[in-house]
């Protein structure tokens, strides 16, 4: 792919395009591709971003590189204040905390993520857990949400296993609706919710109704790619434009901000060799 | 993917603010530009410990009135602002001279002749008030308060009964200031702040405060600030700050220089002898006598003050001799 | 008074007796026979008790000199730990505080105490505020008050300025009652209230019914003294003793921790020639 | 005066402890003697930091059982705990390997299998919980939870009507761990404790928690312990503690030493394989085949090890290869 750019690349500039300059943006951990996002506004058009990173609570960092776990001193690296645990949330309670990046192994159309089980109501998969992603789903000013595994082939049966789904067996972040289909604003949160998604086959938005809707396409996938991979029908923006490729700088930038390609990791093995450009 | 994404849950709720801007120094007078008539401030340090005096002393020179002061045990700080006129209303603690002089004389005169509401509070129920703010919640509960007087003078209080364990317990609602005013050690041009020694309520009011401005002995870089062990308020909960060289005299501000004790007691004698009195023998001469920090800090001494003050280092002796009621 | 051992001294070696070792306790602020009393405890009977430092909330300090003001670097130094205000609140809150120390320019005979205002309808005297006393009353395991002006002589025409009253005209920290006759045990509040008193003319306990008891006298002060003094009539011990003086090696260490003898501004001026043995 | 004085209130509340001993110094296997069966069990540190990995692995050897834990982001230190069958309830809110190598596969077995019961919580959540228990609170508001299956999950939140602005509120209520398990840096012989870089939950649990038993890199004396920057968490919470050299591992305790990625991948590789494999592949060799600390760090390489994760400290490129899956 020398020459090109790389699909986490794209994806990493796209979720840093939805940060912006003077505000306050925390990631969590085990999110490579969003901690990049991240260095990357910080370092381009939002210098005056308050960058907290996940784990540690650094404040603005510099690390040498990214390294495969999030509480390391690799990642607290040049940050020029701390925080504490409760001190990252009560600013997310507090209406301090302007963004924050949310995933999930089910993403409903609402926004809502299950990191919780599979299975509404027999346990069948314990996944990990949602860290503080259920609190801040409802306290922060707004998330983007994102994932690199959207793409859902069919299997011998001709069978699917969304990531987008039609509902969630679980909500653990809240989206637009929770699943007796009440709005946030009903129960006094005070976060505005999911306003994008980043995936590997497209982004979105959500409408005025809180609905996900499909705004971009990577020059390699069409609506189709994503009405196929996709459990509900998301609805599509007027005018579905080509993402953006990042500036050569940006590149360079992830290039050098993860040596290891740690982020890549992130990414389904046949998507590690798309790239665009 | 939008410039301005939409927003589904349509909340407008503005939010507790962020101070982002990459370089936040200014000048005293530039500093106080952000304490505006009418608000509620929030003093930093305590009794006779690095209290922003320097702030204090401009903002009377400004002619700032009608502030409503909260915090928890002060001293010359509060009784200085009450003497100037600028404050209506105390929720303050304490605010004395505790054991070395006794009561308060010009914040006493303002309580008694009514230009100061008097609103006591008490140190944990300003601690939990703050903290309701920065979590971002209405009200925090406690279980004291009920049963005393202190109580029955905050009609704000409210009282409910616990859904766990059917005890009734105090609510006191969130308190926001509209500014801290706080003075440190340290300071780096982004606004990070390292206070040395006791904080008292000083992070506390940082992150519960609409604004923050802060006096600082000395801007340095933020590598000097992590090697002097790191800031204990982060910038974005700082609006601005000015180098302040000797700001919380004659309070004391380790490691720099210990309470001038002897400046307090000729305080002391000039506010007990009545507002007049106060407002010749040191409002004129110190206040408004002295239209900068710099000429306030020549007519009380100069360098000798700053090294006389500086001297509890030499040992024992030498800290123990600063406390007789005469300048070396 | 060479060779004497002071009032100051003794209500200091008074106050330290009502200290358990193994205990937490706190001084306030403008409080120095406490602070003395506390370090007094520390260094002989009670070498575990856990001293916090009014004002600086440093832990167990080990200070060079008493200053005339508490939140000085003085009254810090050799702290092993320090404490945050909110830690230290927390602490008594959380029912981990053992002890406190309060007083008033009103006490009353259920041990409430008034340092915010005299005058009960109309301000009269505005007092400096309870500092933490409100909140710590209601929370602490127990509490010693002390007072050096429990006497008070008549004036010209016969009227006393009692410091310990019938009714406080404010109650800024609360004891066995409240002004209109409650228990704090019916408010629900966890402190075992105030359970001695140290004055310039005895000592007291409180009954099981909360009220005001004397138990001890000054070789130089009588039951008639303290009745005389007191705007109520406090309970009398079956046996009111002599209270004890200090042992030397605690006189000596009160001399040498307070070299400036700023423990006796607390005292009237004629109540600093007062000695015994 | 009493020995035992008088008590008008007849509050019989016990509160909550504070460890006044003037030495508290032990060896890990009196240490682990704090934690009883069926006891609540705050974890220490988080994801691939400072986790009290030796006092874990000596846990399973005694066969402590019925643990509930409950904590905010955790990998192999939870996953370990189940493998060893000390857990039969998680109140964590993450538990796994994060983008390294994924989900936790000892826990997720306990799970799935229904021995250990899932009762997931959320950091903030966790933090109110811990907080009510440190304020002496029955409970703390939280404006978030209510509409998320989490709150489903959690029949003892309740909720509440705010009676300042007339808005729902969430209500957590108090927890207090039996014991918090932390690994620090530093201690003293008092049971004062040091914590280097991220505390994470580690000062609240020390806190919240009725007993808080510490492995420690090294024992310092008091002043050292001051230079270093002083005690984070305060002897009075502090039950005991022990140095235990590397007892972290392999999780990271910087300065001393990076986090093993190369044992945490063998780690991870023989969990996957099913619960047999981990049993004979990793539990035998490395906890029950290891009959102290010392021969568990033998067992993992020794002072070749050691040498090799503290040497992050030669620059970026030594510090990023030891990311590698296989030791150098």
């Amino acid at each position: 792919m020398s020459g090109q750019v790389t699909l986490g690349e794209t994806m990493i500039a796209a979720i840093a395009r939805t940060i912006d300059d003077g505000t306050a943006a925390f990631h969590g951990f085990g999110s490579p591709l969003v901690q990049l996002a991240l260095h990357v506004a910080k370092r381009t058009h939002a210098p005056d971003l308050v960058l907290v990173a996940g784990a540690t609570y650094g404040i603005n960092p510099n690390p040498p590189f990214l390294a495969p776990t999030s509480n390391d001193w690799v990642m607290d690296r040049g940050s020029e204040a701390a925080l504490d645990i409760e001190e990252l949330f009560d600013l997310a309670a507090a209406g301090r905390m302007d963004r924050m990046f949310l995933s999930g192994l089910q993403i409903d159309k609402w926004g809502s993520c299950n990191v919780t089980r599979l299975g509404a109501n027999e346990l069948k998969l314990k996944l990990p857990g949602g860290g503080g992603g259920c609190n801040l789903s409802c306290d922060v000013g707004a998330m983007t949400l994102w994932t690199a595994a959207h793409r859902a082939p069919a299997n011998d049966q001709g069978k699917r296993r969304y990531r987008l789904v039609e509902k969630c067996d679980f909500i653990t972040n809240l989206g637009h609706r929770t699943l007796d289909g009440r709005r946030p604003a009903e129960l006094g949160h005070r976060g505005g919710g999911p306003d994008s998604l980043v995936t590997d086959l497209g982004v979105f938005d959500f409408d005025d109704d809180g609905h996900m809707r499909l705004t971009g396409l990577y020059s390699d996938t069409s609506v189709d790619d994503v009405m196929e991979s996709t459990q509900f029908e998301p609805k599509l923006a007027d005018d579905v434009a080509t993402i953006p490729l990042p500036e050569p700088e940006v590149v360079e930038l992830i290039r050098r901000l993860d040596p290891m390609r740690i982020h890549e990791r992130e990414l389904q093995p046949g998507d590690r060799k798309r790239g665009f450009g | 993917m939008t410039d301005a994404p939409t927003n589904g849950n349509g909340s407008d709720w503005p939010g507790a603010p962020v101070h982002t801007a990459g370089d936040k120094r200014t000048e005293l007078d530039e500093l106080i530009g952000h304490v505006e008539n009418g608000n509620t401030v929030a003093v930093g340090g305590g009794l006779s410990s690095r209290e922003p005096m320097a702030i204090i002393r401009a903002l009377i020179r400004k002619g700032v009135k009608d502030l409503n002061v909260v915090g928890s045990a002060h001293g010359i700080d509060i009784d200085l602002l009450c003497a100037g006129g600028c404050v209506s209303e105390s929720s303050e603690s304490y605010v004395g001279f505790e054991q070395d002089f006794g009561m308060a004389p010009n914040y006493r005169r303002a309580c008694e002749s009514g230009d100061v509401k008097v609103n006591d509070s008490c140190c944990y129920t300003v601690v939990q008030q703050l903290r309701a703010t920065i979590m971002g919640l209405p009200f925090m509960p406690v279980r004291s308060i009920r049963g005393t007087s202190v109580f029955d003078m905050h009609p704000e209080y409210k009282t409910m009964t616990c859904p766990y364990t059917g005890e009734e317990l105090t609510l006191v609602p969130a308190v926001q200031p509209d500014v801290a005013i706080i003075h440190a050690q340290y300071g780096d041009a982004h606004g990070n702040l390292r206070i040395e020694g006791p904080p008292v309520a000083d992070i506390l009011f940082a992150k519960a405060s609409k604004k923050v401005v802060a006096s600082v002995e000395e801007i340095v870089s933020n590598e000097r600030l992590k090697e002097l062990g790191g800031a204990n308020i982060p910038y974005f909960y700082v609006t601005a700050l000015a180098e302040v060289p000797m700001g919380a005299h004659p309070t004391a501000c380790y490691p720099f220089y210990a309470y001038d004790r002897p400046h307090t007691k000729d305080y002391y004698d000039q506010a007990k002898q009545g507002a007049e009195a106060f407002k010749s023998g040191y409002l004129d001469p110190f206040v408004f006598g002295c239209t900068s920090h710099e000429a306030y800090l020549e007519k009380v001494g100069g360098e000798d003050t700053a090294r006389h003050l500086g001297s509890w280092k030499d040992g024992d002796e030498a800290w123990m001799s600063l406390y007789g009621s005469t300048p070396a």
